[in-house]
């Protein structure tokens, strides 16, 4: 395999070779410095902060409360990041001429099975959204999930009629996600701040995490409208 | 066998990140950078995830709130978990103004970009 | 006043874009977020001088994430506002904003993202507001959808990435040896991190800011962009962007406590920055280009001063830049011209107003008296000669007799008579210049008021142990207790 | 085992990047890259991170991988990448 490689235009050019040396050198410099596992702090944040988990959050999956709440303007930010790149590719993509017909025929097997499947991607989507405190997975991929469906009609040649409710939904879920945030500050004692009091006797059930699911399916609405939106960027096509 | 992942897996998420960056830093076309850039993207996700003591630690998913040792850092999965779908929105940025760029060029090679020479 | 409002009110308004697109297709939504938020900054000043606010995000500080809205933060969030809605609020990029709410959306984040670097205190989240402005400025950068804007994004995409990426090895490395991200913390384990570990995080960060505030050789990507992105956002760029990279690299570097050497390399670089930024402003005949590299070799000169031991001065310098830049950039987009050096001619005598605030614009950049340009530069050339030598000193002259020559050129040309290409200015959209005009000529004149407010700005930025007992010491500790208490 | 397994799975995903950087058809480059991603995720797997390895999979491959796919799409007209 590797003489294969070697034998085609792998290190064609000085150039290449230049800059391999160069990654090569950096690659024995931090080396050094990635291996070890000591920490200078006895027991790092995150650590500690599995530790307060159960307790102040109430969600059995950490790493889901360290993502929605704890660090929770990480997530915010993120969301946002998301918002950002469907609103510049409805600029960049929805520019030019834009045909709203499939440029391909529907393929048949896709456009048959999208009935008998998307139920269930929508379902999986719920269950993987509003079991993320409890199981791995939670709004990203509860939300990813059940846009893939959406992908999948995409896919199937359909286009997204109602652009127009997609974005509103978009930008409803969030602004109450930023609102909720926002009245934590009043309500809870710091912006995020849990406004649903804990059952910490109910650990482990559905409704045993406060905020966080509530939190965590306004997220999972939000992505998975996103992506429907960037995906269907993409698709919109120029005529050629 | 001394080989653990636990010290092979740092090494190996370094090597992927500067493999992408020599593949930024040699290819041309503009496609082929992106697809660059989401291999270190990747390594640096990996080198996140090589640092929770993943060998001895168990998945942290709490069955007993009493019970909080003997997990994994679940903290740099956070950070991940942000960084993949930022490397992603990146991804896609990119990806747009490239096809944009190409529909109004006709080119991917970024040694042709010379629009801006002073 | 909740510092986290500057960022979760732009955001929200950044949802709400799409449901409100009545309101917002207006085009003055990002300006009015803007005045909300310099309104809100100079109302916090005064009792920020005194008491730093740190807000805990959920749980305390060292655990979760922090905004320290200390002296530093509120003074550049209120600087950087102010000069912004002078370009947000221009004729150019309001087209911008009514044409599409797309690009409302993004000027908002680029703000959201702004005031996040300015205020958060913990390493991962920096990071992340980080990536929010810059996306946001990626995008920004193609607005006009002419070839050279999409050469200009695509190019400042991947000089960001490959930042975005030694940024998150460098935070990699600091965790792993540290266990901690926030910063307040970092600053009393970082000596404690083995040599060379500690080299690898000050090299990746380093590098990683180093390209975000465009110092040599790292920059050669800055003046596409520009060129790219026209004059409206340019100035933007030039007015708040590049002030919250170079705050988070003074930030960053004070806190981590690098070695002397490092130091002396920022200088070193700063100055090289500042050099060939003036070289190249030097042969450009297009006028947004030229600005670029002048802002390019500024920021060298900001970055030399502040490692150099002028910090106050430094502050002085990003004000008067952020004022002088958005004034300039403003005109040129005012003026609507093609943006070559040669079309600007005559345009003092064609509106005497804009000439004057031209002039004098362009003269404080120079640095001359009696304008704010001076007291910054001075105070600059100062710190060199005292911390570096002569040397530096002789080098920034010589760098200011290239500004000069660029410089006065374009000043004869403004005032010159034959005038070959026809524009008007309505005299509406001028009156904004009154702002970087007054603040430029004040600065000058009194300029002990200003260094008053920035000696305390350069304290809260140097003071590392005031920011260590305000971040993490006493009453930040009982949040998380509260928090618990108060829901039950 | 876990280690046997673990390290073919690194030795897969660095022969899949090398291949998707230097082979000179674009649709090739975007196949092998999304072997990289499948291979990270089983990874995020094995290295306790379900919650990781599911992103990766629908975000970090899966819309990765469309995109790619939809960006090769659009700009097929000519050029199919033989200036590597």
């Amino acid at each position: 395999m590797s003489s294969k490689l070697g034998k085609k235009r792998l290190f064609i050019s000085p150039m290449h070779l230049l800059w391999a040396i160069v990654f090569g050198g950096l690659f024995f410099a931090i080396l050094p410095a990635i291996s070890g596992h000591e920490s200078i702090r006895s027991e790092r944040v995150g650590e500690s902060l599995l530790v307060q988990a159960p307790a102040q959050s109430g969600a059995p999956n950490a790493v889901t409360a360290v993502v929605v709440w704890f660090r929770g303007l990480d997530t915010l930010g993120e969301v946002s990041v998301l918002f950002l790149v469907a609103a510049a590719l409805g600029m960049i993509l929805g520019r030019g001429k834009n045909s709203t017909e499939p440029e391909s025929k529907p393929n048949e097997i896709v456009a048959h099975a999208k009935t008998l499947v998307l139920p269930h991607f929508m379902l999986t989507g719920l269950y993987i959204t509003i079991h993320g405190h409890l199981t791995p997975g939670g709004g990203f991929q509860g939300g990813v999930m059940a846009a893939g469906m959406a992908l999948l009609l995409i896919l199937a040649g359909d286009r997204v009629k109602h652009l127009h409710a997609l974005h509103f939904l978009e930008g409803l879920v969030g602004s109450l996600y930023a609102l909720v945030a926002i009245s934590g500050i009043w309500f809870a004692g710091s912006f995020l701040g849990n406004l649903i009091p804990i059952k910490t006797e109910a650990f482990g059930t559905l409704f045993s995490a406060g905020i966080i699911p509530v939190l965590y399916i306004f997220i999972g609405i939000k992505v998975g409208t996103e992506i429907i939106s960037i995906y269907d960027n993409f698709q919109r096509r120029e005529e050629a | 066998m001394n080989l653990s992942l636990e010290t092979v897996l740092p090494a190996f998420s370094l090597m992927l990140i500067l493999l992408g960056l020599w593949g930024v830093a040699t290819r041309k076309n503009l496609i082929k950078i992106f697809i660059s850039l989401s291999i270190a993207e990747t390594g640096v996700n990996l080198l996140y995830i090589s640092m929770t003591g993943f060998v001895h630690g168990k998945v942290p998913i709490l069955a007993d709130p009493t019970v909080t040792s003997g997990y994994v850092d679940p903290l740099p999965h956070a950070m991940i978990l942000t960084s993949i779908v930022i490397g992603t929105a990146v991804t896609a940025l990119g990806l747009a103004l490239t096809a944009r760029y190409h529909e109004r060029t006709g080119t991917l090679n970024v040694t042709k970009m010379k629009e801006l020479k002073n | 006043m909740h510092p986290v409002l500057f960022i979760a009110v732009p955001l929200l308004a950044a949802f709400l874009a799409g449901p409100l697109s009545q309101i917002a297709r207006k085009g003055w939504l990002p300006s009015i977020i803007l005045v909300i938020a310099a309104i809100a900054a100079g109302s916090m000043l005064p009792s920020v001088l005194v008491q730093p606010i740190n807000e805990t995000v959920v749980i305390a500080a060292p655990l979760g994430i922090n905004l320290y809205a200390g002296p530093a933060a509120i003074l550049l969030i209120l600087v950087t506002s102010i000069f912004g809605i002078l370009l947000t609020g221009s004729k150019e990029l309001r087209d911008h904003f009514e044409k599409s709410t797309p690009s409302t959306v993004l000027a908002l984040l680029h703000f959201a993202g702004i005031f996040g670097i300015f205020l958060s205190g913990d390493l991962f989240n920096i990071f992340v507001f980080l990536e929010i402005a810059a996306l946001s400025a990626y995008a920004m950068t193609a607005f006009s959808d002419t070839t050279a804007s999409l050469e200009g994004a695509i190019k400042y995409l991947l000089a960001g990435s490959i930042a975005s990426i030694f940024l998150l090895i460098g935070i990699a490395v600091i965790y792993l040896h540290t266990g901690t991200l926030n910063l307040a913390e970092l600053s009393s384990t970082m000596p404690m991190v083995p040599a060379a570990a500690k080299a690898v995080i000050i090299s990746a960060i380093l590098l990683a800011l180093a390209i975000e505030t465009e110092l040599f050789p790292l920059n050669l990507w800055v003046p596409d962009v520009y060129e790219g992105s026209g004059s409206a956002l340019s100035g933007l760029f030039s007015a708040m962007t590049i002030k919250a990279t170079l705050y988070l690299l003074f930030r960053v570097i004070t806190l981590f406590g690098v070695d002397q050497s490092i130091i002396d390399l920022l200088i070193g670089a700063g100055l090289l920055t500042m050099i060939v930024g003036e070289l190249g402003a030097l042969r450009q005949t297009n006028a947004v280009r030229m600005l670029a590299y002048s802002s390019v070799a500024q920021a060298g000169l900001i970055v030399a001063g502040f490692f150099a031991g002028a910090h106050s001065a430094a502050i002085v310098a990003m004000i008067a830049h952020s004022a002088v830049k958005a004034g300039l950039f403003l005109i040129i987009a005012l003026a609507g011209l093609s943006g070559s050096v040669a079309s600007l001619t005559g345009i003092g005598l064609k509106n005497k107003f804009v000439g004057v605030t031209a002039t004098v614009l362009i003269l404080s950049l120079l640095g001359l008296p009696p304008f704010i340009g001076f007291a910054g530069k001075l105070l600059i050339l100062q710190g060199l000669n005292s911390s570096v030598g002569i040397g530096a000193v002789i080098l920034v002259l010589v760098a200011s007799l290239v500004e000069a020559w660029y410089l006065l050129k374009l000043v004869s040309l403004i005032w010159k008579t034959e005038s070959t290409v026809e524009f008007s200015f309505k005299p509406i959209h001028t009156v904004i210049l009154i702002l970087p005009l007054i603040l430029v000529i004040a600065g000058g004149v009194y300029p002990k008021a200003i260094l008053s407010l920035t000696d305390k700005v350069a304290n809260d930025l140097v003071d590392i142990q005031s920011y260590r007992t305000n971040v993490l010491g006493g009453s930040a500790t009982i949040e998380s207790t509260d928090l618990n208490g108060g829901t039950q | 085992m876990i280690t046997v397994f673990g390290i073919l799975l690194m030795a897969m995903i660095a022969i899949s990047a090398v291949k998707a950087i230097t082979t000179t058809k674009l649709i090739d480059s975007v196949l092998f890259f999304s072997f990289v991603g499948i291979g990270a995720t089983i990874l995020f797997a094995l290295m306790k991170a379900p919650d990781v390895a599911l992103t990766e999979a629908a975000v970090g491959t899966g819309l990765v991988t469309l995109v790619f796919l939809s960006t090769l799409r659009r700009t097929s007209e000519q050029e199919h990448g033989d200036e590597q």
